[in-house]
């Protein structure tokens, strides 16, 4: 039992933890008409249920699952994977239609119109029935959280923000503030927002399919699982006092260590490439990473443009591509920045705290 | 929710479909007569959350110093603003006496030169005894109950009020006779 | 005596229902009667105010859960749930440093129902994951797609309008988890580029060499707070933000959203 | 989607012609519907049942609530106990009297019939007066109005218009003859009423007055009946005001609380009015009749002191968690912060009440052994708390053992270091006795109060040996090599002898504050004031006779700032004093020798202080040039600094070097994270941090790889259980909550200043003082030997006579039968004032002017001298020069003192009942209950034999003042 704990301690760990559920992610995609199916749905949601209950025989994960403010996220350990099922198992139900020639599941019946009285109003009437009984269940057994009055002199360890902003958290371990916390939200709202603009893939209009829009779907469930979600799941359960990692069947020690040393992109180039010591100047210092970060934006979107991306080009037009690419190029920087986290120990690729510009 | 219904062939026009009927009025009833009884229920509670069980204004029943700090014939105002008590010593005793004004509730001032409570909204007056002698007040200033505690204090109990017109004023506690 | 027993006779619940439907008070207010035929079925739809919200007539693959996931209608429940019991919490919580947490230890201790908190707050949890999941679906359905595009952007500000709503309200308990939550939330203002003073940018904003427009009382987080830290003020900002601010606008954009949903041909559906 | 139009349009909703379907035709058989009807409605009625279910379920969970329970067994309860109260008062009735009276009322009842006629006559004649006398009323009334509005019109018109004002003035004041006249007649028809109803009462008041007195009789038990009704008014009727919704409406059961303006509940920045609703369960805590009673419906223990409204903490203006602790609004066992008292209790609760322990309080409940730490919020000052013991074992701890030295702690600011001045220690010891009392001061005493900074659980193993004896030797040498030794005052004489010096010190009072040896065994706490001082055992090992001669003789000649008094011992007493002192040896630790310095133990220590501010190389070289002497000097003095010695000691060039331990302002509120609890496995609360930090002030080294220079660096006390418990409640004690100024009006500076004296001096050590004290008794068989009790000094003593003699006792022997005497403690003015301002406080003694003139007649003295005479007060009582004959254990104060020494009235209450004053005393009592047993003497009138007394005692025998006559 404690090997099998330590072993998923050590699985947990947010770069083996983001790693593994990428690959999850994508092999599931690529083998979508096995994994799927009502079958594996019927043996994985109630291993995963057994799994929790087993596991709320240790005492460090019940503490952490139990906090009432986490039973939330717990609901969306089942919810998120739950709702990922159903809409890849339509999506895989209605492509093997189509490759059949047999209409979609949604246009079998969209001929057949029904009166919204009673078929719809009733029905959600009995929807919020059934939602009042849950939420009043839920309060009754679980008591909302009260802690210690406001302390402006004590700081919690750890402090945490709100659950739906841990990914935000998360991402402060790899990006500056400012970044993380001001110009990433904003582009995830505008990214949003603009998806139907640069999305002009005509097709999948109204139904689940996945192999008419692969692309656009696997980018999104990317963005939205494993680097949405998934650093939420991370930072509430798996984040500790001094925003340590802990594995689930961890205890919470205050006083646990880990080495987080690590060097700018300046460091690498200036001191252990060329040897020498960094230039005084602020801009000769951070060239290279000017030159990076630069490259990062303007070379991509030009060699996509004439490689993979080709379609997409053609299709969307220089300005509609190169504001996809450019946030296409913004997600990615987090999965890139973490990698080079975690291999190099890269701290900034430009780093200039004297103007609180760190990138 | 129940599984899509195939499509059956119509049913002939003017059949009564009684056997449907009648078991489409018992679950319907049903559920009307619980949906309406968990509004009904969650509507009371709404009401009854309304009443908060503690209240936060001073307690009925405070302590009001020895009898002999009070002087006979002087209305004692010590009491008016943190407790709405007149504290009276007359020749045979002591009385306390409301400071709602028994037409509208505001608070009548004692005028020591007319010897009168004298209410500022509608111009009640009170004699010192608490009766009212002029003005739309409608019956006298209420008391509350006193009594002398083991410890010599005097005792005012603002959850037992005597009025005169019901004779109140007569029963035990009203009046601490002294 | 027979009159009696006609009376009697009338009593039962379905000549009652017949009298009540005659009535003229019933008519006036439900002007179609029990929508019994399909006539009334879509007159009802047609003629309610808040019915009207939906088609007379929907797409039977539209309104089957396996579609659907009910998430958008029960973001709105869900909604309408929390400003009710949001309203009857605004009777006991008085939003100042002193009294705001022991009112609220006392609607756990004596003010009876005090369970209203609990429905809030869990409410507001669950809300923020149906939003999420209602915007899920509808990007796994492509149904942001022409001619939904604008609503789409309607429903990614009302998404971070549900976040904001949970964020303010988080810290009106005024407990640690509060205080800090919102502090490492609000935090990430004071970054924000030229306008937070540990922003990027914020100390080119000078007069002269050495007058900083920018510091931490005139920056992003300072607007948010009410002052340099989570205070008297923060607490009073977040209040009126919770309670009258957001919800008017999101509000506003619910009434853009539905009324777009209708415009734009209801729940989508293949083509 | 095919009827709509993709681009927005709206979709005209098609009404199909009806013909097309049956609208009759049942709906849910219909090809065009997703759900049957049945289904749906179905679902709805399961789902509306179920939510049904779940909001009564949140109605009756919300209702339900833990005190419900208790309120209603109090109520269950108290019905019972009423009513066997209300049975024993019906019994207690007696019958008899009863009866009769019935009989007597009967007979009144016939009497009254018999005169009928005429009481109603009288009746229908009061009647009318009573109607006369209301119109006339109003009439006057109405005139009287009439008339104010018209003076008021005067006195205007008098002031704006005075031309016109005459008329006005001829108009008021005719109208105020009228008045006059109507006022005439309703005062006669006052009188008319009042004599009509004395009449009626002459028919009808006898009556009257036996019903009183029959109701009077049996009027316990019909309370008692009342009172039942009241608390049980019937299951029907406390079913439905206490039922769930309705509850709002006169419910009994309810939430109880106080609201205490004055105490806060301590918010971070902020004070939020406590709000205490511990009698919602605990209902019977105010009621003394409820002792015996389970919790939570029993009574506090302690009426006298808390709670009760006639105590110094009456429930009103303190409530309950200003003393408790705990969570003040919270009316659920756990929520509210209740901790147990021991694991077996907390056993029970957890089974009882499910309890756990709420880690969001930051106040849980104090413990019962803890409680007193409570005391400290209001109780500021330095002295003993009444009733406190184990919280003044912790003060007396702190005290002697000197906390404050190196932590900053409150109300310790001006108490000056506990240890002795090292500036001149050559002078007194021998380095190699301070090098073997470093290593481990409590092998040569038992006793010993310096604690071991060596050779402890962070530095005890064999690795640390050379390298502590390195230290020590640094140390040492060190402090040595700083000493200025100044000669000894004097030498001893010769010929000190050992018995008549432990005779001495066995007599004279230095059992008071010293102890030879180990105390025995003390559960009572009757002796540990004789801790203060050091304790007397191997002496002789430590110092030199001469040292010591010098010290008895006067104390601060050899050390100015000492808190030893003056015995006022004689040359050949001190002489007899330092031999027996000298006697006491401890062979066992002479035998032992302290190892040789080991140099390259000492390179090491020394390295690391050159270390500091140079490089490891730099320092290598320096230390490579030092010579073995400069290198004890460097390591001697940083090694001072780093354990802080000045804290405890003077140390020259330390005078006023800042305390380095971590500062203890308010402990009790330090928050949680910022102990370091190490990997020591204990729960993480301040109690065990504190209690384990006590015990062992290095175990939190445990486990942790440190460098010699790191490791923890307070000392080893050697406290035991007793001893830790009573610091760390100290400790919790001390914490940020503020008290309102009101809230300590009883509580003066004058008390709280003179509780601080008293224990600075240890002046219980000897007498009793409010009620604790008078350790020496235990020393002294005989109880006429015992030093007096100080209980009602105030009231007893003038001020100014008490003020001339604290400070120099010396002057007069008051008891000189006593071989103990009362030392000088050089007292200065401002003390002593304390200490008068102080006793006088305690008693409520007017202070500092008392009149002591005495008011009396030639009659009073004469008769006082005959008391005098009769009671054979010289048979025990010195006056003046009148000396009995008797043993000097047997002898009473002298009484020529009386008139400048005591309190006149004081003189009286004490003849009236000396036992009630001085519990044991020898002092005969002449009245029995206050009635006088010389019955010839002013007819036995008690206060006037008293008042004889006092003239006698104070005007014949003291010549005292005598008032003018008038």
């Amino acid at each position: 039992m404690e090997t099998i704990k330590d072993i998923i301690n050590t699985l947990t760990a947010p770069e083996i933890l983001i790693t593994l559920a990428a690959i999850l992610l994508f092999v599931s995609a690529r083998y979508r008409h096995l994994f799927y199916t009502n079958k594996v749905a019927l043996i994985l949601f109630p291993a995963m249920f057994v799994f929790m209950a087993i596991s709320m025989f240790d005492e460090d994960f019940y503490l952490i699952v139990t906090k009432p403010d986490n039973v939330p996220i717990v609901g969306m350990l089942f919810l998120i994977p739950f709702f990922t099922w159903l809409s890849m198992r339509e999506a895989v139900r209605n492509d093997k239609r189509t490759e059949e020639g047999a209409p979609l599941i949604e246009k079998e019946e969209t001929a057949d119109k029904v009166l919204t009285w009673p078929d719809l109003v009733y029905t959600e009437l009995i929807a919020i029935v059934l939602l009042t009984v849950l939420l009043v269940g839920w309060s009754i057994l679980i008591p909302a959280p009260l802690e210690e009055s406001a302390n402006p002199a004590a700081t919690p360890n750890p402090s945490k923000a709100p659950w739906y902003f841990l990914g935000l958290q998360e991402m402060l371990v790899y990006f500056d503030p400012w970044l993380a916390g001001v110009v990433f939200p904003g582009l995830i709202i505008v990214g949003l927002m603009a998806i139907p603009y640069i999305d002009t893939n005509p097709k999948g209009n109204g139904y689940y399919t996945f192999k008419e829009r692969s692309w656009e779907i696997m980018t999104f469930l990317f963005g939205f699982l494993i680097l949405w979600v998934l650093l939420v799941i991370l930072g509430t359960f798996l984040r500790g006092p001094n925003w340590n990692f802990f594995g689930p069947y961890e205890y919470w020690d205050t006083h646990k260590l880990e080495a987080l040393v690590n060097v700018d992109l300046s460091d690498y180039f200036w001191v252990r490439l060329l040897g020498m010591g960094r230039p005084d100047n602020i801009l000769v210092r951070e060239s290279v990473g000017f030159l990076v970060v630069l490259g990062y934006f303007l070379v991509p979107p030009m060699l996509l443009a004439k490689t993979i991306f080709k379609r997409f080009y053609e299709n969307l037009g220089p300005a509609r591509y190169h504001i996809m690419v450019f946030l296409l190029l913004c997600m990615a920087s987090l999965p890139i920045k973490m990698v080079l986290r975690w291999l190099f120990n890269l701290k900034y690729i430009i780093g200039i705290p004297e103007y609180f510009f760190n990138i | 929710m129940s599984k899509v219904n195939p499509p059956r062939p119509a049913a002939k026009r003017g059949e009564p479909a009684d056997a449907g009927r009648r078991s489409f009025f018992s679950w319907m009833s049903l559920a009307w007569v619980s949906f309406t009884a968990s509004m009904l229920a969650a509507g009371t509670a709404t009401a009854r959350f309304m009443f908060p069980n503690v209240l936060f204004e001073p307690p009925l029943t405070f302590r009001a110093g020895r009898p002999e700090e009070l002087q006979v014939g002087i209305v004692d105002e010590r009491f008016k603003d943190s407790n709405q008590v007149w504290l009276v010593r007359d020749g045979g005793g002591i009385y306390a006496l409301s400071t709602t004004c028994t037409h509208l509730g505001c608070t009548p001032n004692w005028l020591s030169a007319e010897q009168k409570f004298k209410c500022p909204c509608h111009g009640s007056g009170f004699y010192i005894t608490g009766i009212n002698f002029e003005g739309p007040a409608p019956r006298p200033l209420e008391r509350f109950a006193i009594d002398l505690a083991d410890d010599g204090q005097l005792v005012i109990d603002k959850g037992r009020k005597f009025q005169q017109e019901k004779g109140q004023w007569e029963l035990p506690g009203a009046y601490l006779e002294f | 005596m027979s009159q009696l027993k006609d009376l009697l006779s009338n009593l039962s619940p379905a000549k009652l229902g017949e009298a009540i439907q005659k009535s003229q008070i019933y008519r006036s207010v439900f002007r179609v009667g029990v929508p019994v035929s399909d006539r009334k079925r879509m007159l009802v739809m047609l003629g309610n105010v808040f019915l009207h919200l939906h088609p007379v007539k929907v797409r039977k693959s539209g309104i089957r859960l396996r579609f659907t996931w009910c998430m958008g209608g029960i973001t709105f429940f869900l909604f309408l749930v929390l400003t009710f019991t949001g309203l009857l919490l605004m009777f006991y919580y008085r939003p100042t440093i002193e009294y705001a947490y022991v009112d609220i230890i006392d609607l756990r201790e004596q003010v009876p129902l005090g369970i209203m908190r609990e429905i809030h707050r869990w409410g507001a949890h669950a809300m923020v994951i149906s939003v999420w999941l209602h915007m899920f679906r509808v990007f796994m359905t492509g149904s942001y797609k022409p001619p939904r595009e604008f609503n789409w952007g309607v429903g990614v500000i009302l998404l971070v309008l549900t976040l904001l709503l949970s964020f303010t309200g988080y810290l009106l308990p005024w407990d640690q988890l509060a205080m800090w939550a919102i502090t490492v939330g609000s935090n990430m203002a004071r970054a924000t580029p030229f306008a937070g003073y540990e922003g990027p940018g914020a100390n080119l904003l000078t007069l002269g060499e050495n007058i900083p427009l920018i510091s931490s009382t005139s920056d992003a987080r300072f607007a948010l707070l009410g002052g340099t830290r989570v205070g008297e003020m923060a607490l009073l900002r977040f209040y009126v933000l919770h309670c009258v601010g957001l919800p008017l606008v999101a509000g506003f954009l619910m009434a853009v959203h539905f009324w777009r949903i209708r415009r734009d041909g209801g729940i989508s559906g293949p083509l | 989607m095919s009827s709509e139009t993709p681009n927005g349009g709206t979709p005209k909703p098609a009404i199909p012609p009806p013909a097309k379907k049956d609208p009759a035709l049942n709906i849910s058989q219909r090809g065009d519907r997703l759900y049957t009807d049945n289904g749906l409605h179905k679902w709805f009625a399961i789902s509306s049942l179920l939510l049904f279910v779940f909001t009564v379920w949140m109605i009756v969970d919300d209702y339900n609530r833990e005190w419900r329970r208790y309120q209603r067994g109090f109520t269950r309860l108290s019905v019972l106990q009423t009513e066997l109260d209300r049975q024993a008062a019906a019994g207690a009735i007696d019958v008899a009297a009863v009866n009769a009276l019935s009989a007597e009322i009967e007979a009144a009842r016939v009497r009254i019939a018999e005169n009928a006629a005429t009481l109603s006559e009288v009746e229908s004649r009061l009647e009318a007066l009573n109607d006369e006398f209301y119109s006339t009323n109003q009439a006057y009334l109405f005139a009287r109005a009439e008339y104010d509005v018209e003076r008021y019109d005067y006195e205007e018109a008098v002031a704006n218009d005075p031309e016109n004002a005459e008329p006005l003035r001829v108009i008021a004041e005719n109208r105020l003859a009228d008045i006059n006249q109507n006022l005439e007649d309703v005062e006669r028809l006052q009188i008319a009423i009042e004599e009509t109803t004395t009449e009626l009462d002459s028919y009808i008041g006898e009556r009257d007055r036996l019903s009183s007195e029959r109701d009077g009789l049996v009027a316990e038990a019909t309370q008692l009946e009342a009172a039942i009704v009241t608390l049980d008014p019937g299951l029907i009727r406390t079913s439905i005001r206490n039922a769930p919704i309705l509850d709002f409406m006169n419910p009994s059961e309810t939430v109880n609380q106080i609201q205490l303006q004055n105490l806060h509940y301590d918010a971070p920045f902020l004070q939020v009015p406590r709000v205490d609703r511990c009698t919602t369960c605990h209902l019977g805590i105010n009621d003394a009749a409820k002792d015996e009673w389970q919790q939570p419906f029993t009574a506090h223990p302690r009426l006298d002191v808390f709670v009760g409204a006639d105590s110094p903490h009456p429930m009103d203006g303190f409530g309950c968690t200003t003393c408790h602790a705990g969570l003040d609004r919270a009316v659920e066992f756990s929520r509210a912060g209740h901790v147990p008292d021991n694991a077996e209790q907390q056993a029970a609760w957890e089974d009882q009440y499910g309890w756990y322990l709420d880690h969001f309080l930051e106040t849980p409940m104090l413990p019962m052994d803890r409680i007193e730490a409570s005391c400290l919020k209001c109780h500021t000052g330095a002295g003993d708390v009444p009733e406190a013991p184990a919280l003044n074992m912790g003060r007396d701890l702190i005290r002697t053992y000197g906390c404050f030295g190196c932590h900053n702690m409150p109300g310790y600011e001006e108490v000056r270091r506990v240890g002795p001045d090292l500036t001149t220690i050559g002078g007194k010891l021998d380095p190699e006795w301070v090098k073997k009392w470093l290593a481990d001061p409590r092998a040569f005493k038992s006793e010993a109060r310096m604690p071991k900074f060596w050779f402890n659980s962070n530095n005890g193993g064999p690795e640390f040996e050379a390298r502590n004896n390195a230290e020590i030797t640094a140390i040492t040498e060190y402090l040595f090599s700083r000493s200025q030794d100044d000669p000894l005052p004097a030498a001893a004489p010769a010929g000190g002898d050992v018995g008549r010096g432990q005779a001495l010190v066995e007599s004279v009072g230095c059992l008071g504050c010293h102890a030879v040896g180990p105390i025995p065994d003390d559960p009572a706490r009757t002796q540990h004031r004789r801790r203060f001082g050091y304790n007397l055992a191997s002496q002789g090992s430590k110092t030199s006779a001469d040292w010591l001669y010098n010290w008895v003789r006067d104390p601060r000649a050899v050390w100015h700032d000492t808190n030893m008094p003056d015995m006022r011992l004689t040359d050949a007493e001190a002489a007899d004093v330092a031999a027996y002192l000298v006697s006491l040896t401890n062979p066992e630790w002479e035998a032992e020798a302290f190892p040789e310095l080991d140099e390259a133990a000492l390179d090491e220590v020394t390295l690391e202080f050159l270390r500091t501010g140079s490089t490891g190389i730099q320092a290598q070289e320096a230390l490579a040039e030092m010579t073995l002497e400069e290198k004890i000097m460097t390591t001697g003095e940083g090694l001072v600094a780093r354990y802080g010695c000045f804290g405890c000691h003077v140390i020259e060039g330390f005078e006023t070097a800042q305390p380095i331990g971590t500062e203890l302002t308010q402990p009790g509120s330090k928050l949680l994270n910022q102990f370091d609890f190490g990997f020591l496995d204990i729960e993480h609360t301040r109690t065990e941090w504190y209690a384990a930090k006590m015990a062992d002030p290095r175990i939190f080294d445990v486990d942790r790889v440190k460098r010699p220079e790191e490791l923890l660096r307070m000392p080893d006390f050697g406290f035991d259980e007793e001893q830790v418990g009573a610091i760390v409640m100290i400790l919790t004690g001390l914490v940020k909550d503020q008290v309102t100024p009101d809230m300590r009006n009883d509580l003066t500076a004058d008390i709280e200043a003179g509780r601080g004296l008293v224990a600075q001096r240890n002046c219980r050590g000897c007498h009793e003082i409010e009620g604790a004290g008078g350790d020496i008794r235990s020393t002294i068989a005989d109880q006429g030997l015992w030093p007096p009790l100080l209980n009602t000094q105030g009231a007893k003593t003038q001020p100014m006579w008490l003020h001339s003699f604290l400070q120099e006792p010396g002057e007069e022997t008051l008891r000189p039968w006593l071989s103990a005497r009362m030392p000088t403690f050089y007292l200065d003015q401002a003390e002593a004032t304390v200490l008068g301002k102080y006793f006088s406080a305690i008693d409520n003694a007017p202070y500092p002017f008392i009149d002591t003139a005495i008011a009396t007649t030639d009659e009073s003295l004469t008769a006082g001298r005959e008391l005098f005479e009769l009671a054979q007060c010289n048979l025990c009582h010195p006056a003046g020069d009148q000396m009995p004959d008797r043993d000097a254990a047997d002898l009473a104060p002298d009484l020529g003192l009386a008139a400048e020494r005591l309190r006149p009235e004081w003189v009286e209450d004490w003849i009236l009942d000396p036992q009630a004053i001085a519990p044991g005393t020898r002092m005969p009592a002449f009245y029995i209950d206050g009635v006088s047993q010389l019955p010839g003497i002013l007819d036995g009138d008690t206060p006037g034999q008293l008042e004889a007394f006092r003239d006698h005692l104070f005007l014949t025998i003291g010549n005292g003042e005598r008032a003018e006559d008038n």
